[in-house]
């Protein structure tokens, strides 16, 4: 039974105002297409997570979509701060911002104990730190074995997990190679499950290969074929991060009126991914074509 | 080549607190330059280990993030983040972890959260990202900072991840399995952690600086070693591959 | 760095009488190899450690190998008892052995919880069962975020982990395919990891596709070059499993005196595996040969 | 065609059991074949889980052993069993387990652990492998077992895994997710279980039992549905699948 999808109605049918939603991929597959759809739906007090906020949200965030954001690093990687969401927290512009934070391991569990469906995991992290002092959620409990107080972190479980990868079958079987960040705990701990992905290819592709699929079609709801939907991050394999653009937003997202006409020209302004693409240009697409390193076969008889 | 930038001389120096180093936690830029350097130098069985989930990466161009698809291609291994800070990270398996930060008291602790009040902050720095579990868990922490009044502070506004924390012993009384930080390079001096205090205490100072202007950038005064040396200037052969090899554009040079 | 190494000299430097040990590998890449070298030399007072102790331990502890047994499902899969582990629990024969039992997601979440450094892990089993009757390590522990009283496991951290796979390279970094069990976690909560391997590959393999890299060099204190070492288990991609072996060691092992010529003419009588694999004969590896179903290769450019 | 075993008539009940379920975990045995025959009768969306990882097996042979190769080649995802039993099982992602046991008793609680004392033991049994935790989280339990006093008892001589406990509601107030057993189907009849008191009850009888063969082989008088039927036989269609594609060597017939 096919879930495949167009990304609209994928949106338009899982996400909804007010949700908690999880755009996961470290660096790696990070779900802009789906993203940018979501601005382009007006979807309004979303509660974003993510270990790293990145460009993603704060292209949500500078939109109006959020009202919460619950994370581990916020910034853009290697080159500084998420000017978008700095004016929302600090000038309630466009929205008031509420923050979340936890350290990265600190996210990863919290995922695992939604995934795992567990009232909590833990982890040895916090002590010293002030960390729990600004979030209580954060708690220590005493081994029943002894050794101390160790930390932990309730279950998060979004409603939706948006999930990019490589490949994927018709019914949300879902390879992912290179990074693979706290996807499956993501998509595992979610409500419901969107997928994109580069390619859409036969079940037998998949097949071929049972222990590279991090998400079984089993918990996927969506399968949307978006290429390109990853950047300006990448897709190993597919295409290079486009590290101009991480440059480039750093000056356009300090101004707001700068940001504002971005999302116009290249959110708004575009009625859906594959436009964005054409836009973009093919020299884009030539410049962060990837190399060729091909994995070695391994026999599965 | 005997002229040097004080950043070519923070690198190096870093990269030789890794001798006979075989596992390293390690973040971009300045760390991953002196781990790099390490690796041709004092160090030629360090393995890097990046938070982004990489095992023994082998770049073919210099990294620009943690999670640069350069890291991926031709790795040993690439796992999930609960994988890298479950099993590697606070399993134990890390040797050497490089932090830094926006502010670091005497005791080596670290602050890259906020500047200011929590709730209301000056600056919005970036969290702790893996920095919490890193410091408590590595067997060591080095630590790279540009030296700065602003940086080194009587007393952090956030303690994002824990040094020393109050003194020496607290960190084992709290029973954090690694020893916290060991070294902190700055493109000044080197300090190093008194056993019997916790405290950092200036070991070394960089050709041409004074011990006048290692105090003027601190906010408290420094303990200094008895033993207080002047660091080996980076040899030829260090500059060489810092300019030629790792840095040719020269990113890290200023 | 080579840690390549005969399986007699790793034996004989990593496993010591008393010792904790887990030869894992659930169904697939069961370490016989390294269990017969362990009986040739004698070793004595292990405490042996494995979700499915299957033939490999049933045949240790009628060597007398072991004083405990650390466990999940006691039995001959899909054939019946096993009867070396009975006489030594009922009648001492060879020697007594103790027995601690827990669910196979208690088994995971132990080596889970050595792995990671935790001093327990949750999980939510055992509620209404006998189990933590006998067994006063399973304990159960309030959430501090509420939602009732959870399981909880200590740590299980071996002294030594045997890990069989498909490939490794001389450093010992380890891809494995096909079924992966607790194989991952047990390596990491061990003090040593073994890894006994059918190929013997150049790093290049390796690098080629890191995401199947289970077990990394950094862990892994000797690499063994073995074919045929997890015979009479199976080796996905290199041999079945021998099930009429396994339907054989019934009949065999009801009988302790048939028990014992078993092991003077396969373990005692052979002096290591190489020598096994030629006396089993070659009808034996034609018999057992996989069909080819090969993998379709990834880009890592 | 009309000729059938108890065993046969077992299997195809347990297959329509089934019927619109899209999620099974699986042992092998009398459940895995059931399972086989539901997906090509009642049931073609099921996907069968083994504890051993294997989700979406295709296999071509019947497997031998949850563990067995052919499970593994060309299913649609094979993982780790911390991820089988972690985010699979205990992630409520699994719709119908089936159990069986040496022991059960009348409100569907399972021994697989030992006959006689724990420490003492008459027979030591396998113990809980999965058993345990899958009965506490699939979200119904099904169990497959032969009708016999030795089985079929007033009192396990040890719980292994929980069905109703003591009662109904019982589950309920410990949180345990599942909704525990539904249905027990046997040789000789089909039990489900009355929600009001969580005790299992005769709802059909296979074509030529009557009740007192089947209260012959219970250590209870047990509960009769007051709409007792009879089982529907096996169609042609079903013997047929199980005779010539399922089970060719008959290995499960008797």
């Amino acid at each position: 039974m096919s879930k495949l999808t167009t990304m609209h109605d994928a949106i338009a049918r899982y996400v909804h105002d007010g949700d908690t939603i999880a755009i996961e991929g470290f660096t790696a597959c990070i779900g802009f297409a789906a993203a940018h759809e979501i601005i382009r739906q007006g979807r309004r007090d979303l509660v974003l997570c993510r270990m790293t906020p990145d460009l993603v949200y704060d292209q949500m965030i500078a939109a109006g979509c959020a009202r919460k954001l619950i994370f581990s690093y916020l910034g853009n990687p290697g080159v500084g701060p998420l000017h978008a969401v700095r004016r929302a927290v600090e000038k309630s512009i466009p929205a008031p911002l509420e923050l979340e934070e936890y350290s990265h391991f600190g996210m990863v569990a919290r995922y695992i104990a939604g995934a795992y469906h567990l009232p909590f995991f833990p982890l040895r992290s916090y002590l010293g730190s002030d960390l729990p002092k600004v979030n209580p959620r954060i708690q220590f409990i005493e081994s029943p074995y002894g050794d101390g107080p160790v930390a932990v972190v309730p279950p998060l479980n979004p409603d939706v997990a948006i999930i990019h990868a490589q490949r994927a079958d018709a019914n949300g079987n879902t390879q992912l190679w290179g990074l693979l960040g706290a996807q499956k705990e993501a998509a595992f701990a979610a409500q419901h499950v969107i997928v994109v992905v580069e390619e859409v290819v036969d079940e037998e592709v998949i097949r071929s290969d049972p222990n590279r699929t991090l998400i079984p079609g089993l918990i996927v709801d969506a399968v949307v074929h978006e290429p390109y939907g990853a950047h300006p991050s990448y897709v190993q394999g597919y295409y290079d991060r486009d590290n101009d653009f991480y440059l480039r937003w750093d000056e356009i997202s300090r101004d707001e009126a700068a940001t504002r006409a971005w999302l116009e020209e290249w959110v708004y302004g575009v009625g859906d991914r594959a436009e964005y693409v054409e836009k973009m240009g093919r020299e884009t697409w030539e410049r962060l074509r990837p190399a060729q390193a091909w994995s070695r076969p391994v026999n599965y008889g | 080549m005997s002229d040097y930038s004080p950043s070519e001389m923070m690198i190096v120096a870093a990269a030789r607190a890794l001798a006979g180093v075989r596992t390293v936690f390690v973040g971009v830029g300045l760390p991953n330059i002196a781990c790099n350097l390490a690796q041709r130098t004092v160090a030629p069985d360090l393995e890097l280990v990046y938070e982004s989930g990489v095992y023994g990466a082998r770049p073919r161009r210099l990294p620009l993030s943690i999670g640069d698809p350069a890291l991926i291609t031709g790795a040993l291994s690439v796992c999930s983040m609960a994988d890298l800070f479950g099993l590697y990270l606070q399993g134990g398996r890390l040797e050497v972890a490089f932090l830094g930060g926006a502010q670091i008291d005497r005791y080596g602790n670290l602050n890259t959260t906020v500047i200011g009040d929590y709730a209301r902050p000056k600056v919005r720095l970036p969290g702790s990202g893996g920095a919490c579990e890193i410091a408590i868990h590595a067997r060591q922490v080095f630590i790279i900072m540009r030296l700065s009044r602003r940086s080194f502070v009587e007393r952090l506004d956030f303690l994002t991840s824990p040094g020393h924390l109050g003194g020496a012993g607290e960190r084992e009384r709290l029973g954090m399995p690694g020893r916290g930080p060991q070294v902190v390079v700055t493109d000044k001096c080197v300090f190093r952690f008194d056993p019997a205090s916790g405290e950092m205490g200036v070991v070394s100072l960089h050709p041409g600086v004074r011990l006048e202007d290692v105090r003027a950038e601190m906010g408290w005064a420094p303990r200094v070693s008895p033993d207080l040396a002047e660091t080996e200037p980076p040899t030829q052969e260090e500059l060489r591959l810092l300019r030629e090899e790792l840095d040719p554009m020269g990113v890290y040079r200023s």
